[in-house]
Order: C-alpha cells, then sequence, then structure tokens
C-alpha cells in the first residue's frame, strides 16, 4: 500500500506544516509568556483556547459575524478570563514547586471542560464560513487554514512588538528575566503576573478562535493543544518569546513529514524522540537560556 | 608537592570570561585566602575546582590526578568539601540527618560521629531538628560540620564569616586552624580582610577573572595592584 | 502523639486480617472496590518514591502502568504465561523502560522532566497504537474470560504492602535521606559527593516496578485494555492529588490519600454523572491551595512527627 | 489506633453498609453505565435519552410485570475500566434487576466480563464489533448490525457502478478498525483493488500528510471509518486539498443531523452509514422522533433510537419470559422478533436490512447486515439535488445529504 512520495507532495505537507506551525507558535507564545514570566505551567492553556472558539462559535451563530472578525472579541473576552483566573487562583502557585502549577490548572482544566460540556453540550461544533483551496503552482493552499495562518501571524507579530517596544511589555520581559530587579525598577509584579496571564489567554483564544474555522469545537478539543505548545515551547527554549515561533514552525514540519514518510499514527512519537534529543543537546531548548 | 594544581583555567559564561586563565597551587597542611571585588570570578573558580561548572580551558589537578570533567560527586569523593555562599543546607532534613546523607560506612559509627561533630559546634540539642528551622549562624555551622564529615583532603569555604557573629567566628577560625593541623588544606573566599589577614598563609587576589596577585597577607595588602582593583585610582 | 510499634503493629495486624477476610463477606463490587485501592496505594506510593522523595515530578506515570498492562496482557494471550508469573514480567518491564527512559530523560530538570514524561506517555499509547501485530493496536487486547477477582485481590494487597513497605524501609535509610537531599538542593547533593544521577535513577526504577505489575494485574482482572484505557493522563494526576492530599514524602500518605480520594470520587461518581469532574477539579484546587503538604505533612509539621508516619 | 487501621474500617463498613437489599416489589431497577463525560460524552448522552424515554413510555403504560420501572445510571468517563466498576457495583451493590449497555464497543467489550460472570442480560444496544459478542459470552445480545458491515454498502455500490479502486482509511480505534477491515474485505471480494490504508490516531485534527497521500493513490472511492469529529475534519481537509473521488463515505457522523449543521453544503454528496433514520417507515418511528425531540429538544440520533430499541426488546423479553430470570429472558429473547422503531421485522428481512434489526443475538447471524445500503439502493440512483441554501429545512437536507450520486463524479454513471 506505499505510496511513492514525490516532491510535489513534499511541497504540499511542508505548506501545510507551516500554515499548522503558525497557529502552534501562536498559541504556545501564550504558554511560554506564562511560564517565562510565572514560572508556571499552565495546563488549562487548551481548555482556555476551546473557550475561545465557543466565542467565535456563538458570535457567528448567534450574530452571523464574520468569525474572522471575532477573534479580537474572544480574546478580549478571554483576557478577563485569564485576569480573573490569575488573580483568583493561580497567583497562589506563583513561587510554588511546578509540581504545584501543574496539579492547580489541571484541576482548573477538567472543570473548565466540564463546564463546557454542562453549559454547551458535547455536540460539535462548526464555523462553515469558507472552504477549499487557492491552488498554488500545483500545491492547495487551503483558504481557511491560510486566512488563519495570516492572522496568527500578525497576531504573533503584534504580540511581539508590544512586548519588544511598550512600556507595559517591556516590564513583562523584564520580569520574566528577573523578578527581583523588576521590583527593584518599581515594576508591580502582581499587576505584571496578571497581565500575563490575560495576555496568554488572550493568545490561546485566538488561536481558539481561528481553529473555529478550521476544525469542529467541542469540549474536550483543548487538551491536545495544551501538549502541542508544550513541545513547542520546550524545543523553542521555555521563556524564550522568539524561541516559541521556531518551536511552533518546526513542530508543525517534523508531524507532517512524519506523517507524510511514515503515518500520521508516528507523527506524535516523532515530535516526542526530537524534543527529547534537542533536550539532551541542549537542555533549556533551542534557544533558551542558561539553565538555573 | 601541590594537593591541588589549578592551571590555566578560564571559564566564559557568553560574552563574559569569569575566569581567565587562572592558575593556583595549594599545598597540604595550608590556610589560603582567595580574596577579590564582587565579580571578580572567586565563587565560579570554586565551582570550576568542584566540576559544578565545566572548564573551558586549563585543568585542575587534585593529588596528582585531573579532576576536571568529573562529575561534581565524583570530585567530592575524591576527597573536596565545600560550603557555599548561600547556604545550602537541606531543610527538611535534621541537622544530624544533613551529616548522615553524606556518609558512606556503617550507620552507627556515621550517627556517633555526625552526634560528636554537632556536640562540637554546640548543636548537640538541635541534632533532631529540621535544618530549616534553625537559625542562619546554626545552619552555616550544620553546612561547615556536613563537609568535615566526609573527611576531606581540600576544603573550599565559601565567606565563612559572613553573618556569622563574634563568638561564633572565633569558634570557627579556631576549628579552621585545627582542620590545618591535622593536616589538611583549606582554600577560602572571604570579604573580611581581619579574617584573611589572620589566618591564611598566602592570599590569590582576582580582578575580572584574572589572578593580579599572590603572596601573604602582608605583601598583598601594600600590593599597588589589589588596591586599585579594590578602590579604583 | 508519639505512635509506638507496641500500638501499630497490632492495630496493623488487625487491619491486615480484616482486609485478608474482607472477600469472603463483602460484596462482588466491594472486593472490586478494595482491589481498586490497592492498586492505587501501589501507585500511589511508587509515585511517592520517585517524586515525593526526590521532588522529581513524574507527570507520566501511568506510562509504566500501562506497559505493564500490555506486558502481562500479550504474555497471558499470546504465550500463554499464568497471570501472575506475568504480572512479574509486568514489573520488570516496566522497571526496563524505566532504565531506558530514565538515562536521558533524568538529566533535565524540573519543568523539563514533568514534560518529558507526559510526552513518553503519549509516545508509548501511539506506538502499542501502531505495533497492533503485538498489542491489537485500537482493537484492545481481549483475555480469555478468567474469574479471578479474588486472587488478583491478596496479589494486589501485598503488592500495596510491599511498595508501603519498601517506602517505609526507603525512607528510614540513608539512601532514602539521599533520594530528599535531591529534592531539597540537587546542586548542594551532588557537591557533598551524593551520586544524584544515579540515586534517581535507582528511585526511578523502584517507581516502576508497582505500577508495572498494578498494570499487568488490572489487565488480567479487567480481562480487556485498550491504548486509551491504560494510558490517560488522569491516571497520573489521580495518583498525584491521591499523595499530595495524604502528604507527599511519607509512608502512609500515599495510603491515607488512595483510600480517602477514591472513596470520595465513588460517591460524588455516583451522585452527580454529569458534575463530577467539575468536582473532582474543584477537590484538586482545593488539595493544593489548602494543604499542598496533605494531611499527614500537616500533622507531621505540626506534632513534628517522623516521617515514617 | 493508626489511621490506616480507621480508614480501612470505616471504608469495609462503608462498602458493607451501602447496600440495602432491593424491596421485593418496589420497581424494577435497570441499571446502566454511560459514556456522559470523556470521549463519547455526546453519543453517550443520546443512548442516555434513549432509555429514559423508553422507561418513561414504558411506565405511562403500566410498567412491565405490573411494576414501576427505574433507571440507575452512573457516568463511566468512556473508560472501560470504569465501567467494570459500575458494572459490578450496579448488579452487587445496586442489586439492579437488569442492565443495559454502555456505550461504545471498548466500554462494552470491557463491562460484559462482568454481566457474563453474574449471569445477568445485557443487551448491548451501541456495540458494534463482533467479537465481543464471541468468547463464549451467553447473556449479551447485540442490537444494531456490527461495525464490519458499516461499509459495505458503499463498497458495494461502488463495485456496481464499475469503480475500480479505493481507499481506506480508519481512526484507530476498536469499532472503526473492525469498521475499516470489512471494507477491505469486502473490497477484495468484489473486486476493487485497495490502493491505500492509513490509520490516524484519535483526537488527530490535521490530516494533511495522509490526505496528500491518498490523492497520490487516486482511488475512486474513499472509504472512511471514523467517529464523529474526524469525519467532519477528514471532510473539510479533503476539501480544502482538493481530494475528489468518485465516492467518499463516512460511519459514525455522516448520519448524524450535526454532521449536516457542522459541514453545511460540505457535508452534501457524501455517503454515510446509519443504524437509523427518522424517515424510515419502520412501527413508531415517527411517534419516537416527535416524542424523544419534545422531550430534549433536539433531534434523536441512531444512538438515541438504539439505546431506546434496545430498551424495548429487553422489556419485551422480560414480558414474554413473565419473569427477570436471566436464563428464561435469554431464551425469551432468542425466540424474540420486534417491530421497533430502529428497525423492521422478521428475521428474514433482517437478512437484508440495513438497520439494527432488533432481537438477534451475537454475531453469527447477525454478520450479514449491511447498514446504509437499504433505502439508498431501493430509491436507485438520482441526479444530484439543486444546492440548498444554508438555511434548508430538516427534511430537505436530509435528502440533499444522502443523495447517491457525488457531485465531483464523472464516471459514476454506468
Amino acid at each position: 500500500m506505499s505510496v511513492v512520495v514525490t516532491p510535489e507532495m513534499i511541497g504540499q505537507v511542508v505548506i501545510s506544516g507551516i500554515l499548522s506551525g503558525a497557529l502552534y507558535a501562536m498559541v504556545a507564545l501564550g504558554l511560554a509568556l506564562i511560564f517565562g514570566v510565572m514560572r508556571v505551567i499552565n495546563i488549562a492553556h487548551g481548555p482556555l483556547l476551546m473557550l475561545g472558539a465557543y466565542v467565535t462559535f456563538f458570535l457567528y451563530s448567534r450574530t452571523g459575524m464574520n468569525p474572522f472578525l471575532t477573534v479580537p472579541l474572544a480574546m478580549a473576552a478571554l483576557f478577563v478570563v485569564g485576569v480573573l483566573l490569575q488573580r483568583t487562583l493561580v497567583f497562589r502557585v506563583v513561587d510554588a514547586p511546578e509540581l504545584s502549577s501543574l496539579l492547580l490548572t489541571f484541576g482548573i482544566s477538567i472543570a473548565l471542560v466540564n463546564v463546557a460540556q454542562n453549559l454547551f453540550t458535547s455536540d460539535l461544533r462548526a464555523v462553515e464560513y469558507i472552504t477549499g483551496s487557492w491552488s498554488v503552482g500545483g500545491v492547495a493552499l487551503s483558504k481557511p487554514r491560510f486566512i488563519a495562518f495570516v492572522f496568527a501571524l500578525a497576531v504573533t507579530g503584534a504580540a511581539f512588538l508590544f512586548l519588544k517596544t511598550t512600556r507595559l511589555g517591556k516590564a513583562i520581559r523584564a520580569t520574566s528575566q528577573s523578578r527581583e530587579v523588576a521590583l527593584v525598577c518599581g515594576i508591580d509584579v502582581g499587576r505584571i503576573h496578571m497581565l500575563t496571564f490575560g495576555l496568554a489567554s488572550a493568545l490561546a483564544a485566538g488561536g481558539g478562535a481561528l481553529l473555529a474555522v478550521i476544525v469542529a469545537i467541542q469540549p474536550e478539543m483543548g487538551g491536545v493543544w495544551t501538549f502541542k505548545s508544550f513541545l513547542v515551547i520546550v524545543l523553542g527554549g521555555a521563556g524564550n518569546y522568539p524561541g516559541a515561533l521556531l518551536g511552533g514552525l518546526l513542530l508543525g514540519l517534523v508531524e507532517q513529514l512524519a506523517s507524510l514518510f511514515l503515518t500520521t499514527q508516528l507523527s506524535e512519537v516523532v515530535a516526542y524522540v526530537l524534543l527529547v534529543l534537542v533536550l539532551l543537546v541542549r537542555p533549556t531548548g533551542l534557544l533558551g537560556g542558561r539553565q538555573t | 608537592m601541590a594537593v591541588l594544581a589549578v592551571d590555566g583555567v578560564k571559564k566564559r559564561f557568553g560574552g563574559v570570561t569569569a575566569v581567565n586563565g587562572v592558575s593556583i597551587a595549594l599545598e597540604a597542611g595550608r590556610i589560603y585566602g582567595l580574596i577579590g571585588p564582587n565579580g571578580s570570578g572567586k565563587t565560579t573558580l570554586f565551582n570550576c575546582i568542584t566540576g559544578l561548572e565545566r572548564i573551558d580551558a586549563g585543568r585542575v589537578r587534585f593529588k596528582d590526578e585531573r579532576i576536571d570533567g568529573l562529575k561534581p560527586s565524583q570530585v567530592a569523593r575524591r576527597g573536596i568539601g565545600r560550603t557555599f555562599q548561600m547556604i545550602r543546607v537541606f531543610p527538611e532534613l535534621t541537622a544530624l540527618e544533613n551529616l548522615l546523607v553524606v556518609t558512606r560506612g556503617p550507620r552507627p559509627q556515621a550517627e556517633r560521629r555526625g552526634r560528636e561533630l554537632l556536640q562540637f559546634v554546640k548543636l548537640a540539642g538541635l541534632a533532631d531538628e529540621y535544618a530549616g528551622n534553625l537559625s542562619y549562624g546554626q545552619q552555616k555551622l550544620v553546612e561547615f560540620v556536613r563537609v568535615l564529615m566526609t573527611d576531606p583532603t581540600l576544603i573550599l569555604l565559601d565567606e565563612p564569616a559572613a553573618g556569622v557573629n563574634r563568638t561564633l567566628l572565633n569558634d570557627l577560625l579556631a576549628a579552621v586552624a585545627r582542620l590545618r593541623d591535622e593536616g589538611r588544606t583549606i582554600l577560602l573566599v572571604e570579604h573580611d580582610m581581619k579574617v584573611v589577614m589572620g589566618l591564611c598563609e598566602t592570599v590569590f587576589v582576582l580582578d575580572h577573572g584574572d589572578k593580579i596577585a599572590e603572596g601573604p597577607p602582608g605583601i598583598i595588602q601594600a600590593d599597588e595592584r589589589v588596591i586599585e582593583a579594590y578602590f579604583g585610582r | 502523639m508519639r505512635l509506638s510499634p507496641a500500638v501499630v503493629l497490632p492495630a496493623l495486624a488487625v487491619v491486615l486480617a480484616a482486609l485478608v477476610l474482607y472477600p469472603f463477606v463483602g460484596t462482588g463490587y466491594g472486593v472490586r472496590a478494595m482491589l481498586q485501592i490497592f492498586m492505587w496505594i501501589a501507585l500511589a506510593g511508587s509515585w511517592n518514591l520517585i517524586s515525593g522523595l526526590t521532588g522529581y515530578v513524574s507527570f507520566g506515570h501511568v506510562a509504566f502502568f500501562g506497559a505493564g498492562a500490555y506486558t502481562g496482557a500479550i504474555l497471558v494471550a499470546s504465550a500463554g504465561w499464568s497471570w501472575p508469573v506475568a504480572a512479574l514480567a509486568g514489573g520488570i518491564a516496566a522497571a526496563l523502560l524505566a532504565l531506558f527512559i530514565g538515562y536521558p530523560c533524568l538529566r533535565l530538570k524540573g519543568p523539563y522532566f514533568a514534560i518529558a514524561m507526559l510526552g513518553l506517555n503519549e509516545v508509548l499509547r501511539a506506538l502499542v497504537s501502531y505495533f497492533e501485530g503485538l498489542t491489537g493496536g485500537g482493537n484492545g487486547l481481549s483475555l480469555p474470560t478468567l474469574d479471578a477477582t479474588r486472587a488478583i485481590y491478596y496479589v494486589m494487597g501485598v503488592l500495596a504492602v510491599a511498595v508501603t513497605a519498601m517506602t517505609y524501609a526507603i525512607i528510614t535509610s540513608r539512601f532514602g535521606l539521599r533520594l530528599m537531599t535531591i529534592r531539597e538542593d540537587e546542586i548542594a547533593a551532588e557537591a557533598m559527593g551524593i551520586d544524584t544521577f544515579h540515586h534517581k535513577l535507582a528511585a526511578f526504577l523502584l517507581s516502576a516496578v508497582g505500577p508495572g505489575i498494578a498494570g499487568a494485574l488490572t489487565a488480567r482482572d479487567q480481562g480487556y485494555i485498550e491504548p486509551l484505557s491504560v494510558f490517560p493522563l488522569a491516571i497520573t494526576v489521580t495518583m498525584i492529588v491521591m499523595v499530595l492530599f495524604g502528604g507527599k514524602g511519607t509512608v502512609w500518605g500515599p495510603v491515607l490519600g488512595a483510600a480517602a480520594l477514591f472513596v470520595i470520587q465513588e460517591i460524588v461518581w455516583a451522585r452527580y454523572p454529569y458534575v463530577h469532574p467539575l468536582l473532582f477539579g474543584a477537590i484538586i484546587v482545593a488539595v493544593v491551595l489548602l494543604m499542598p503538604r496533605g494531611v499527614l505533612g500537616l500533622l507531621q509539621l505540626k506534632y513534628r512527627l517522623p516521617r515514617t508516619i | 489506633m493508626t489511621l490506616k487501621g480507621t480508614i480501612a474500617l470505616t471504608l469495609v463498613a462503608a462498602l458493607a453498609g451501602g447496600s440495602l437489599p432491593a424491596a421485593a416489589q418496589g420497581p424494577i431497577r435497570i441499571g446502566a453505565s454511560l459514556s456522559l463525560t470523556g470521549t463519547y460524552a455526546k453519543l453517550g448522552k443520546n443512548q442516555h435519552e434513549g432509555y429514559q424515554l423508553c422507561i418513561k413510555e414504558l411506565n405511562a403504560k403500566g410498567g412491565l410485570l405490573g411494576r414501576k420501572l427505574d433507571l440507575v445510571m452512573y457516568d463511566d468517563q468512556s473508560l472501560p475500566p470504569t465501567a467494570v466498576r459500575l458494572y459490578e457495583k450496579l448488579i452487587t451493590e445496586d442489586k439492579v434487576d437488569a442492565v443495559m449497555g454502555p456505550y461504545s464497543s471498548p466500554v462494552s467489550e470491557a463491562a460484559a466480563n462482568v454481566t457474563e460472570k453474574y449471569k445477568k442480560v445485557m443487551v448491548a444496544p451501541l456495540a458494534a464489533t463482533t467479537s465481543i459478542f464471541k468468547k463464549g459470552r451467553k447473556y449479551m445480545f447485540m442490537v444494531i448490525s456490527p461495525a464490519e458491515g458499516y461499509l459495505e454498502g458503499l463498497v458495494d455500490m461502488a463495485a456496481k457502478r464499475g469503480l475500480k479502486t479505493v481507499a481506506v482509511v480508519n481512526e484507530d480505534t476498536l469499532f472503526s478498525k473492525a469498521a475499516a477491515s470489512g471494507a477491505v474485505e469486502l473490497a477484495k471480494k468484489k473486486g476493487l483493488q485497495v490502493v491505500f490504508t492509513e490509520a490516524y490516531p484519535k483526537g488527530n485534527t490535521d490530516f494533511s500528510a495522509l490526505l496528500t497521500k491518498l490523492r497520490a493513490a487516486n482511488p475512486d472511492v474513499v472509504a472512511a471509518a471514523t467517529y464523529f469529529d474526524d469525519a467532519v475534519a477528514l471532510t473539510r481537509q479533503m476539501k480544502e486539498l482538493n481530494v475528489n473521488p468518485k465516492m467518499y463515505g463516512v460511519t459514525v457522523g455522516g448520519d448524524l443531523p450535526e454532521f449536516y449543521d457542522t459541514l453545511k453544503q460540505n457535508a452534501e454528496y457524501i455517503y454515510g452509514a446509519t443504524q437509523w433514520e427518522h424517515t424510515l417507515p419502520y412501527p413508531g418511528n415517527q411517534e419516537f422522533f416527535d416524542t424523544y425531540k419534545k422531550e430534549f429538544a433536539h433531534e434523536p440520533s441512531y444512538h438515541s433510537a438504539a439505546g431506546y430499541a434496545g430498551c424495548l426488546i429487553y422489556a419485551e423479553g422480560v414480558r414474554r419470559a413473565g419473569s427477570l430470570d436471566a436464563d428464561k429472558v435469554r431464551e425469551a429473547l432468542l425466540k424474540l422478533e420486534l417491530k421497533t422503531a430502529l428497525s423492521p421485522s422478521s428475521g428474514r428481512a433482517r437478512r437484508r436490512s440495513p438497520c439494527g434489526p432488533t432481537t438477534s443475538p451475537r454475531a453469527r447471524r447477525a454478520s450479514r447486515r449491511r447498514p446504509g445500503t437499504h433505502d439508498r439502493t431501493r430509491r436507485g440512483p438520482r441526479r444530484p439535488p439543486p444546492m440548498p441554501p444554508p438555511d434548508q429545512t430538516a427534511g430537505l437536507r436530509r435528502q440533499s445529504r444522502r443523495s447517491k450520486i457525488p457531485a465531483m463524479s464523472e464516471t459514476t454513471e454506468p
């Protein structure tokens, strides 16, 4: 049953890999922010993405809004959710060992999924807005995935710009490099944590909103995204923000190429082996700093 | 013949050279001081000797054996004990357990020796208290005697006097002197010049990763480069 | 509130006797529930060995459970081994896996290790699905019908006792103290001459055996396994929460946590079929926030009890 | 006393005291564990509602053997080990009088070990994998047709139309694998060449690479053994990657009303295997559909119908046996022929009919049935209907969804 792999096919999956890689990068950037600033591994990242997808779904189905225009609304809504989560629960585990944050956010995660199951039901939802593809030199360029890709790039770019140029963004980066120094410089670290968690949730929600146009939405859709985001940020170097972009594209490509040359079932295995190899050579990821 | 010979050791962190080709040699049964302004590379040199940092160039020989490249635990087991600048006791182990973990032989003997050492630093009554509950000075003492539990040939002390009161300090210094008399070698990093001058026979001075002077304390104190390093010009 | 052996040992004997006799009076469900508690004690106790003592959070410990389950089931189904021997083989297979995976992964620190273990579990599930000639892939593996619940109850009980006894032996030994130094300050431990890597590896191996055997026994008892049901993250999290609830780094913490949490879950489960995950999530959050040291950890601190409680 | 002692003893007490003997003439208690949360939450919920409706109606008609019926429900989280424990609890603690099956093949497979051990009749309405019913199990009854047959209709029609090559892809779980292997077998038998097969893991959302390979193999027919979300994802991505086979069919997914709601016009011209459609002219079917919709505010799926019918089948078995005794009920069920909303009737019809007939126990007899082909072949090929606007009514979209001629086809007509 073997299929001969042609250059066109490789081109096709490389395109697919890059398209999904940008989305990975965007979602993972949120996780990287939280990890960088607070040293918290947020298992609830995927479920937050799921909530973002539902925002888009309901706006689209109730008001008929263009789903791509709902992206900022979903992000804003989840920004609020993120800030609330941080203020009520997560701030308590910021300095605790990783076990506490892993478990706390896991608890939040299953609670969110269950709430969604009861509020939205487990029915599969989708935003059927645009399908089909453009043909670019014999390679099919999926329309929804390409638009999502552009949006993801734009949002990720905006996030980088924000971190790089604004006062607040600089404060976030300063806090992630050294909380003590940030404190000394008069940065309100508690507020930065809140904003970071909000921003990260917004990035997840943006990913969810874009995914809504691509895949079906259901309460359990987030879990796999939490895991993939981990892979991405660990590959790229946790706490290193450009690393998230690199890691995302890398994961997208590796998954697709593994699926092409081996089988879809093994793509995860290949991604994981790559992760362990990277960590063995560079214990803090490709662009990670020194381990302390 | 030198117990420890550090030969042209270099260590870089990114663009910063923390230790730049430093060579020192330590003879058995003597006390050495290692001084220098903040950030001059003292602790990094300690880490290079004990294997916590991998060196970029040079070599470290201990009792005629290369030890650079070994794991810290291997270095320690060859007979180099150390304390840390920031205290590193095991807080959720008791004082006695802190000592026991580094021993290997039969347990009753180890416990006896541990209690003796705690007695020696006047902590016998706190043997079963969690180390994290002890005062700063007490923790410092526990860390100090923990080094002795392994019966090391060479002892590296990173700022033993910092944050310790006068009486305690005098006891500590007396203990160090006694260790020397037992034939052990001691290298200590210290900011308290009185301690360094009173105790050390030879002092090495680091500045920006370079060794800028070496000699008896009296001469070092008058060395222009040293004064310059500390006070600027 | 010191517990003297003169009180503890007879009490333990009474409890053990009650547990030995229980299958003759309990209902089928009761026996199975106790069996599950034994399983959770073995799992939680094993996780405690690596993560409670060294502080290395194994966020994929169910991998060993699954590996044991598949080893045991394959040996029973394809090679016709008797289940007790297959269960031992499950434990050995899990230990070998720990050895193989420990070499790279135990060099990783903190969250990196946690994520690597999480990944290991996902990968094992994918591999088990892929090599379907051996494992039945997504079809799962169906074992010949056998009603051995009572025998498995006893074996699982022995396993729970063995893991707990091993925890006791380790915690009271210098080996155990050295494992704790890794949790407290790995760099200092290393500088004090403790070969932290090999200590971690040893603890990791020991912590894999129990789940391996438990997995094989569970496979035999259920009669049917499939990749999704023996490699779920939920099992890992449940064992962690049990240890946290009871008190990590203690001997009886995992036992208490396993029993208490299992009973709570069973009650909640039955009453609120649609919202029990929400309640379980709330329990997790409460445990983490309100008593991160667990019941016994709190008692231990407050009353200065030894770790062997 | 040690903590452990206290806890263990309390626990023993709790476990021992938890059960009270069921009152002799109280309601008949029927127990089941279903996937109310976890992977199969949606489908399990539909099945739950099917059970609820059946029991409500039975009670309205005076119950069974003069007693009311009561449903004892647990959630197995879609996990087989949990189901095992819950069935053991239902049988030995809650002492239910009867059990009904859980959702999905893997869960049923695990739960069957318990129900067989206690010799409880279990009508398992949503276990479609035949292997479960083998293994010498005596008290387990199958309701829907076997998984292996889900794609037979598609392959059969493809062969009749002279199509030559087929690609089979499947989710790597018990049911889907069985459906896929059934499709491969039949394709070979019918002289079609299987040019591509690949399994993908559960939860997969990106099929780019798989479809790229599939497109290169250029099959006439794509047979996909899916659950639901993967059917949606796969369908969308086929469109995006220009994979245009002459025929394309899925298993679970294509039959659900949500499939169209989700995919809109992209759901058209896709063959779906179903165990049930509300338009089928079975007795009570329309009533079932209407009542269900009123009761639960959404349309039933075949999972609802199978749950509903499975429960009716069991009730009928009890009525004919005149007793709750498992062996008597088993005998009655083996002889039973029953028309329900789910199915046509008699043994002969069963063989040809698509939709799970009622009673047929165990696979031996059931293995010939082909879901999905029945009403389709009967109506014969038709022209594709015009594209319906997105706000099409329910009836119409069903029609378009079931249309026989794939739009992309150029050579379908023989």
